[in-house]
This record gives C-alpha cells, structure tokens and sequence, in this order.
C-alpha cells in the first residue's frame, strides 16, 4: 500500500517526529511503500542541518535522513513554513528536499493513505 | 475511519471531541499522552468503558509502557497494538483522521 | 503537474480546531487550502470546537503586530473553495450566531459534522 | 501573586488548573487563547463570573482586539488592560506564574 | 559565579503539570532543577495535573527509542534537592497512589499546593 | 525595576515570542530594565539565523535583535536546548548568545520579577 505522511511539530519538543518514525519504520518493515513524508509548521525542524543531539539520546534527524537512503522515502520539507523558521534550500539535513505544499496535496491523491502526526 | 488521538483526556479536549464526532463502529487508536485515556480507576474511565462499546478502542502499546503503565490497568474493552498493529490498523480504514 | 491532470477526484476535509493567533495553525491551514485549489479536488473546510473563533467578524491585529488573515477566507470563494461547514454546537458553547462570522457558512449539528467526516478521503487537521 | 492564563478554556484545563489553585485576592491575566474565558455567553461564562468574585481577573486588550471581541461580550467584572497595564501588574505582585 | 556568593536565597518552584515523552517539558525542567542546585537556591518541585504521571514507577521507553530519564527522579536528593510535592486529587483523578510513584514524596492537597505557590519568590513552569 | 523574562516557545508556531516581546517594549517604555531574555525549550529557535518570514508579515527574529542593539538586552540562549535543536555558538541571529542554564537561575536570584511566556 502507498502511504503518504505529514509531520506537523518539530523532533523533540513533541513525540510527533518520533512516532511517525517508529510508524513508517514498521510500515516498510510490513512490505507496504512511504511514498513521501511532508513536514510542514514546526515540522520543517526536522531538517535542521546543524543539531547535535546529546550522544545518549536518539538523533532523529540521522533516522530520518537513513530512511531516505536506505528506503528511498521523499522527504519534503515546505519551503514557505521553512523560510519562517531559517530552513533553507541547499542547507538542510541529508536526505530532506525542499518544495511547496502542492506537494502534500499531491500524497494526499496519489497515496492510498494520509496519515498525520502532530501536536 | 481510523481516528487516532495522542493528548491526555485530563489536560485537553481532543479526545472528548474525538469521540462526539465518531460514527458508530468507527476505530480509535491512543498514541502518546493519548494513552492515558485508556486506564481504568481515573476521573475519565467511565467515559472511556461507554466509548468501548461503541467504538473499536486500541492503545499503543509502546507508549503505555513508556508511561509505566501495563494491560493490568486497562478499561475493559480496550485493546493493545504495537506499531505493526498501528499500520494495520491504517491499512484496513481507507481514511485516518487525527485529533490533536 | 501530473496530479493536475490525472483525473481522480478525492473528498478532502480540513479541519480547524483552533483558534487563531494563538498558534500559527489556523494560518498555515489556510495556505494548504489556497494551494489545494490548484488540484480540482472536493475541497471541504470545518470549523469545530476552537476553529469556529477563526471565523469571528472585526479581527484587529494592530497592536499585536499579527497579520489580520480574516480576510482571507471572504476570498475563498474566488478560488472555487465553497464548501464551509461550522458546527452548531461548538459556536453555541462560545456564544457565537452565525452573525458573528465573516463568510456565509453552512451550520451543521455536531452529529452531521461527524457524518460528513466520515465521508471523506482525505482528511488533513493541525 | 499574578497568574498569567494564555490557553482557551474550551480547549485546555490551564485555567481550571489555576482558578483551583489561586488564592483568594490573587490577581489573574487572560492573555493570548486565555482571553475567550473572559466572554459572557459561553459555557464557561458562569464559572469566570464566579471567579471574578474571589480574584482579580484581567484580560488583554491587544489580544481581545485581534480575536474580533470588544468590551461589551466580557464577563462582569473583568477589567481590560494593555501591554503597559501587564507591566504595571507584574511590578505590583511580587510573583509571577504562568499556566501553560 | 557571582550568584553562588551573593547570599541571596530565593523560594524557587518549578512546577510540572505536563506528561513526559509526549512533550520535552519534563525532560527540560529537570535539567533546569539539577542546574539549579549550583546555585543554593531553596529548590521546592510540585507535580500537580498530568505531571504526577512523571514519577510513575516502571517507565519502559525501549519500543519508542527515547531515553527513559525518570531514574533522575530518584538522583535528586544527591544534589539536595529533596523538596518534592505532588498534588493528592491530581493523584485520585488518574487513578494514581504514592505507592505507584518512584520516589518518596510529600502528598499535599489542592488548597496546601496552592497555598505553597502563594509563598514562593520564583516560579517557573513549562 | 528589573524584569527577567523566559521564552519557551519557538517564533510563528505559538504567540508566546510575540506576547514577550510586546511586553518587553512596553517595560522598557515604561522605564523598567529588561536584565535578560532567556531562552528556553523551543525558545531557542527565535536565534535562528537564516530565516526570512514572508515580507508581509513581522520579523520577530530582528526585532528581537533591535531590542539588544537598542536598548542593551540581554539575549541568552541555552546551549543544550540549542544544541538538540541545530541552534549553535557563533551561528545564531544577531544580537543573541549562547550560555547556560545557570544564567536562567541567576536571573530568577537577580531580578525582581521573572515571567514566563509559553505554550
């Protein structure tokens, strides 16, 4: 099955960016596609290129960014929403893109399913 | 339709509106602070064991376990998923609807 | 766009729940909706619980420093995006009529609410 | 002490959690979502009426102004300031707490 | 620091009304709590609403991948820190004892709780 | 008098960087002296250097720097919380820097009044 995700809120402050984590892990582990993960609002946090995560914590941009490379899931981060809060083309995390909110949109017909994640 | 709520019954009114608006027989998963609704001897627990019988109620169960809490002190009724369960229980409900 | 043309048509719902200024939501919804019209979907907006404050008539953000977006939704119609949906029992609870609001609305009961949201495909909340 | 409320009391228990644990005499600020508890003609105008009898409750003009509500739609007894009548309120009480 | 010689010491609370894990808040505030203790300050902790749930025995944080910090609870009174309050009806009404809890505590009702707000000089909350 | 203030809150997504903000002018004008603005949790996002909020809307990143250059607040972000969320030493937006938890503490011994802006 496709299934297209929106995370709402940024890592760490709310569970959001860890549970659909731990959703779209489990779905890739069951066979099924994530077709794309859109972060919009805080959302967009995830792609904070230069965070450095306490070495005993997890590093949920890292796991983001290895669910891109291994798994070839599109993460797109709302260029509008990021330009607010100092995400930018050409300067995020490995593994995140940038581009508008027709992109969500777009998961919202293709996917078979929209899941969200937020606060 | 698969609703899903993760804020705790006693500081917001996520819940509360989920379950006013849910049809008959509809599916509500508990993720997060969302869990907390799910325990049995709380000030919530009986709207939650009328909700059971009207709805299919699941928790998450790696959260519930997070908070330190076990099946022991479920409502009746209300059943326990890992994430596995949560992507089926995406996969059987053509739309999922999030309260937050 | 390739979805632009592809032809599947989706029942998609936002729904609002908060109000506004408070938190960013109610704004960035709005940008998802204006964007949404660009793909000729079924496009249906509700206005429950602190949402339908969204919509309350004589928004001055002035001495905030805010951006008024109110008027935004008065020109939703132009973008072909016409299905407004409030709930009765959420501006009954915060002493609203539909007097009170911006834009003609269609008043649902809380019980219709949760029947057209259980018709949907697609359905987006913040 | 000054309690600042800045969460709707239709949607969060911020309010309720303050109301029940101020003290008689205490001075209390809607501020931000926290406004609409200061509207006559809501579900919850009977318990902020009650309240203004124990506290002294404010609300802030900027933010009543921006949710599209005047003077006239508040609660007896609720007196409004501005960002200048905050100020004065935090000089006046020793202590500042903000319910979240 | 200059602080830590200045002699002034101040009736601090930090008070913990929110859940751990769905948020950060927790977390963060018992990193200001130990932080505090540097500083010889009169440290006073109150968990009152959803924050009583923060010292639940049997924390298991494995399946969510985030770092179970509730044995901090237990670490506290190495940094003198030993003023720890919880609030008895937020208790009752998530079904919650003092025996459910990680650490030795004082239970105070809702009137004592806000009677010992009423004395603090600094109150901090997230 | 002297006010210290703690901003939990990240900019756009809550009003809690806008409400402390108004307040903080207003003080000012009022003759009060802002000793310092600590930022906490998500607060530490309103030090973002590269953000460009839409031209039609406020720049609270800038104004809070106009409230360091103007009037010499103190604007103090906090290294961990930072850290965790790609807010970094010598990368932050003009006017701000990075330091300790302790300089919240100190602040709440120092000044005479401390108030909190959150979600």
């Amino acid at each position: 099955m496709k299934i297209g995700i929106l995370v709402n809120e940024g890592p760490y402050n709310h569970q959001a960016s860890d549970t659909a984590l731990n959703f779209c892990k489990a779905a890739l582990a069951k066979g099924h596609t994530i077709w794309r993960v859109f972060f919009y609002y805080d959302g967009v946090l995830n792609a904070a290129p230069r965070a450095e995560p306490p070495t005993d914590d997890r590093n949920l941009f890292k796991q983001w960014g290895e669910l891109a490379e291994k798994h070839g899931v599109d993460l797109v981060v709302c260029v509008a929403a990021g330009l607010r809060r100092g995400i930018r083309e050409g300067d995020t995390a490995p593994g995140f893109r940038i581009s508008g909110l027709g992109q969500l949109i777009e998961a919202g017909i293709q996917c078979d399913r929209l899941v969200t994640f937020g606060d | 339709m698969l609703h899903t709520v993760n804020k705790s019954p006693f500081e917001k009114n996520a819940l509360e509106s989920c379950l006013s608006h849910a049809v008959e027989g509809a599916s509500i998963l508990l993720i997060e602070d969302g869990v907390y609704a799910a325990l049995g001897g709380t000030s919530t627990a009986a709207r939650m064991a009328e909700a059971a019988k009207r709805f299919k109620v699941f928790v998450l169960g790696p959260d519930l376990a997070a908070r330190g809490m076990d099946a022991g002190r479920l409502v009746e009724g209300v059943g326990i998923v890992d994430y596995e369960g949560f992507v089926d229980l995406v996969a059987e409900h053509p739309t999922s609807q999030a309260w937050l | 766009m390739d979805e632009m043309e592809s032809g599947v048509v989706k029942k998609f719902m936002f729904v609002n729940r908060k109000a506004p200024y408070g938190t960013i939501y109610a704004l960035e919804v709005l940008e998802m909706v204006l964007i949404s019209a660009a793909f000729d979907q079924d496009v249906h907006l509700a206005f429950v619980d602190d949402g339908v404050f969204q919509l309350k008539k004589g928004q001055d953000t002035k001495a905030l420093g805010q951006k008024n977006f109110s008027p935004t939704y008065r020109a939703l119609d132009g973008y072909d995006i016409e299905k407004l949906y409030v709930e009765a029992e959420s501006m009954a609870e915060r002493g609203l009529t539909p007097a009170d609001l911006l834009v003609p609305v269609e008043v649902l009961s809380r019980a219709e609410m949760g029947a057209l949201m259980n018709e949907m495909d697609v359905v987006l909340t913040a």
